[in-house]
């Protein structure tokens, strides 16, 4: 195991990776910004380093700043958390040259799923199903109308660098896909450097269901089951669950062996999520692959009794996977709410500032990951997760009352936040059953 | 807080015809609370207090390597007996190790009684293996050198105290 | 905070009539709190309801059965016309159901504008199937009767208002 | 299931009874004293009413008060908690006879494991081990001294009502025998107004071993495993486990059934615990039954993954237990921390007052039940339990670990508490090893 490790990120992933290193007596080097100089979560590291202002490009993306303070420190390893530099393929490979070991999958592995077109190619590949659409990239208008003929409207033109929404068009008929085109182009262009982009046959109202994956660097990779993450707002999600609470034997497994193939037959190492598609019938679509630890990694932690960032950090000092597949067991079930300082009268707007009262939720069952307390700010330059509730109770049905109740009694003022909505999804009868799919907050609350 | 304060503030309780005062400082760790003989007063607003000058002590014994003590602020740093007036801190524009000379066979960029421009080299960090030369962007007089050779600076921290005109 | 913040502060409140001020300054940790002698506020307790006065608003869109409606401010019923002066509540001194008389053919104890003294009964608790005789432990006259007959009233829930002299 | 429970107790224990009853969709109804009245959890109730002044005799200990409340409130049932009338026989009569089920076992049993000579004779009759001595009470100095003769000094003279140690003392001699039942004699008088004694055998330096029962009103008994509380502090629990973490298999199979034979033979309902002693060698005695919920109940839900307070509600609305024997499992290792206003400079001497800052650790494996939050004002009036930090993990070493790093994080500012002896208990290589006895925190951590 290593001596000492970075870790590379701010707030509560931060303070998760924290808590895995020192259950492991790992030494931990916290770098932080200006903006989070007070944070009370600091004071657990054995090293603290300010690596610059507020501003992430000048602190927590600098990859300069954070290397020096790696170096400074004399650590062995840098954990990235998730967000940030976490799957940024050249952070990675510079910390290899700095001999540092980086906590996730290899540049390459980074770099490749980082292009979704290309992870889209290495599903095919593998034999796994991808929605219909481009071979590859599409590289001007002509191609992308000859693949809309082929596969029918609507489609969706996604850039190949993509992710969080941007450089994404729906197009319905030939006009609009000429349009967007070159509207989702220039915005790639943008907001990635790179316009490259591929197109998918439209998926109406899919269900979004990951797998966890885990590889070490002997070749042997596992899966920890599935996380069902279709409640999204605006592709972002808001509540996740493990297992999927509504799937066909035969369909999980089907998941679950073709996450597990596609990570074999890329060589994935650490820890990483293989995501996918599902229509009303059932049938899945490979979607992409995360390379990192994700933010709704704590559900499957529940359900498997695994410490998944505590794997990360064995993996990457070169044990072997501490669980073949037949010892993972897959018990009881598990929600996650995420909990974002925003404002839900006035359209979601991150809503930073003084926390004056915080009462997090306790007792049988309840799980909370968070770094803020009573007497916090919340600054207004990072994303506005304030933290994650999550229960575990051996079945959906006693999940659900105790995340209710759960979410009742937790108290935040000062700010607004997103416990509202949470709140009504929980009473939410759709909800209740547990069939439900990327659609089902628009059409059953937000609409009002 | 002395009795002389809490003798005026019993004056302006009377003058004022004030049943009640709560005054708490937790910075100074002080805590005050008058109130005057009167009927039951209503049911009170629990005071969740968001006051929270946090670092203060972490209670009880430590144990070892438990939580350790937060980077120096900044201010512990400044000598006391320096006059306050048209002192500046030169603060690091980064991460790195901090390097009085060019190398050891150098002399120093400056040493105390320097006088500077904005312009002047001051010191050099080395990050990720580059030198990077470090320019005062204030001018005046080099009154303290805060750091030693060789030592490991983080962002923002102070590395020459500067007295401008 | 000074003196002379408080000073102008009492100042501000004799001019605007204001009772209470309650000032917090979480950067500074500084606390302070003012409250100006006023008769006790009329019964307030509806039955049964949380005597909680609750600090700040719950957030967001409360669930059905989540967390029950608090009990109004008691400044809100405060009924204006009555005299603040020598005003004192008489308070339960038990749990259980509020009786004006010994059964419902017989009259009340006391009605509005009776004049009782400490001795007087003045209304009946039955707890637990007893049923306890209270007496009024203030003397006056009877300005209002706060609870409805057969009403459950809490430990120390405000029962009559009497005017004494 | 009831419709309405009163929730007859404060602090963590009456949020812990709250949160079972919401997550079972019952109503709840919280009575609090004056002293009480601006505490935050009250909120979560469906009613609350004030039962009296902050003095316990007035309000959570005056029947009268509570049983006007429940009638007032028309509630089914009335949940106890521990301590105040949790063990009061008077109390479980008056509940039945005024038509309102009292969530604990029958006032008869209430009653005859409250006096603790009688609970003797029974764990006699029964044929569980009985530290030696007098069988029955002692009526006088004369059959004190023949009892002592017969089983050697040192000897324990002990109250029939006793409890938390008074009415106690040991005796080396006769002289001090003498002595010593005078002085227990006047003591149990003015403490509990009974002053009858009984005598045991002196065992040196014993291992607290208790089993947790649950019967249901259908004569079902099954036991949940047992708890090791060897760590005390003037014979007070300081920290539990669960389970025991050294005790060959064939004499935890015997305390089990030790303690299932018990309760069968008096015919037990609900929610209990039997209590031994382990000597250096491993044999064990009965000591005594507690009749209700206790404090470190959450360490065997959480190796058992069985909600005790929910079962207890269940048994008492007259459900048949959720669980027979075979399907208990005992899975994991967990560990609670008491954590109390105390102030361990000054002889752990109970320290209220205002809590500035509440940070309660979070994290994998780390469940926290407790009333208290950042700017709660600790009441001088009642015990100075602040909460219970309980963690659980596969393997003792991880539980350990987990809670190393769990008291670790753990801010509270304003008021002294003994998180710092916790500190150091989970650092002990005594403890560590697993083997320790009563003796433990005396010799290892409260001499240094």
């Amino acid at each position: 195991m290593f001596n000492r490790v970075l870790i590379a990120n701010r707030g509560e992933i931060a303070l998760r990776v924290l808590r895995a290193c020192r259950e492991l007596d790992v030494q931990t080097v916290m770098v932080y910004s200006k903006a989070d100089e007070d944070a009370v979560y600091l004071r657990h590291a054995d090293e603290t380093i300010c690596i610059g202002p507020g501003v992430s490009g000048e602190s927590y993306l600098s990859i300069p700043n954070i290397i020096s303070a790696a170096e400074i420190a004399d650590v062995d390893a840098i954990h990235p958390g998730y967000g940030f530099l976490a799957e940024n393929s050249h952070f990675a490979e510079i910390c290899r040259s700095s001999n540092i070991e980086f906590i996730g999958p290899s540049a390459e592995i980074v770099s490749m799923m980082g292009d979704k077109a290309r992870a889209r190619e290495e599903a095919e590949r593998a034999g796994i199903p991808v929605v219909p659409g481009s071979s590859g990239t599409i590289s001007d208008e002509e191609e992308g109308l000859a693949v809309a003929r082929e596969i029918g409207y609507p489609v969706l033109i996604k850039a190949s660098a993509g992710g969080g929404g941007r450089g994404m068009r729906l197009a319905h008929n030939d006009i609009s896909l000429v349009n967007g085109i070159h509207a989702a182009r220039a915005e790639a262009e943008a907001a990635f450097g790179d316009g490259t982009l591929y197109m998918e046959k439209w998926v109406d109202k899919p269900r979004h269901v990951e797998v966890q994956i885990l590889g070490d660097s002997y070749g042997n990779i596992i899966h920890l089951g599935e996380r069902d993450c279709s409640v999204q707002r605006r592709n972002q999600k808001v509540l996740e669950e493990a297992p999927c609470a509504d799937l066909p034997r035969d369909v999980r497994k089907k998941l679950h062996r073709s996450a597990v193939k596609l990570a074999k037959s890329v060589g994935f190492e650490n820890a990483g999520t293989v995501e996918f598609i599902l229509d009303e019938d059932d049938r899945f679509y490979f979607i992409e692959v995360n390379a990192r630890i994700q933010v709704e990694h704590p559900v499957t932690e529940m359900i498997t009794g695994i410490d998944l960032v505590k794997e990360q950090l064995r993996i990457a000092s070169g044990d072997k996977l501490s669980h073949s597949q037949d010892q993972v067991k897959v018990k009881g079930h598990a929600i996650e709410c995420r909990i974002n300082a925003e404002d839900p009268d006035d359209d979601y707007r991150p809503c930073p500032g003084l926390v004056t009262s915080f009462i997090p939720p306790g007792g049988s069952g309840v799980r909370v990951d968070t770094h803020v307390y009573s007497g916090y700010r919340v600054p207004s330059l990072y994303d506005s997760l304030l933290g994650k509730v999550i229960v575990f109770k051996p079945t959906r049905a006693e999940a659900v009352a105790t995340m209710r109740r759960a979410l009742d009694e937790f108290v935040i003022e000062g700010i607004k936040t997103n416990l509202s909505l949470h709140r009504r999804i929980l009473r939410n009868s759709v909800f209740a059953k547990g069939r439900y799919n990327t659609a089902f907050l628009k059409e059953y609350l937000l609409k009002g | 807080m002395d009795l002389d304060m809490i003798e005026k503030l019993l004056e302006l309780m009377r003058e004022h015809e004030i049943v009640e005062v709560e005054y708490e400082d937790p910075e100074a760790g002080t805590r005050l609370k008058l109130k005057k003989a009167v009927p039951p007063p209503p049911p009170s607003h629990p005071v969740l207090t968001p006051a929270l000058a946090l670092p203060a002590h972490m209670e009880g014994v430590m144990p070892m390597g438990a939580l350790p003590p937060m980077a120096p602020a900044p201010a512990a740093e400044t000598p006391q007996d320096v006059e306050r007036a048209n002192l500046t801190e030169v603060p690091s524009p980064m991460v790195g190790t901090f390097y009085r000379a060019v190398s050891p066979e150098n002399d120093p960029f400056v040493e105390v009684g320097a006088v500077i421009t904005d312009e002047s080299v001051v010191c050099i960090i080395e990050a990720m293996k580059v030198m990077n030369e470090i320019k005062a962007e204030v001018a005046g007089e080099v009154v303290e050198i805060l750091v030693q050779n060789g030592e490991a600076v983080e962002f923002g921290q102070p590395l020459f105290l500067v007295r401008t005109e």
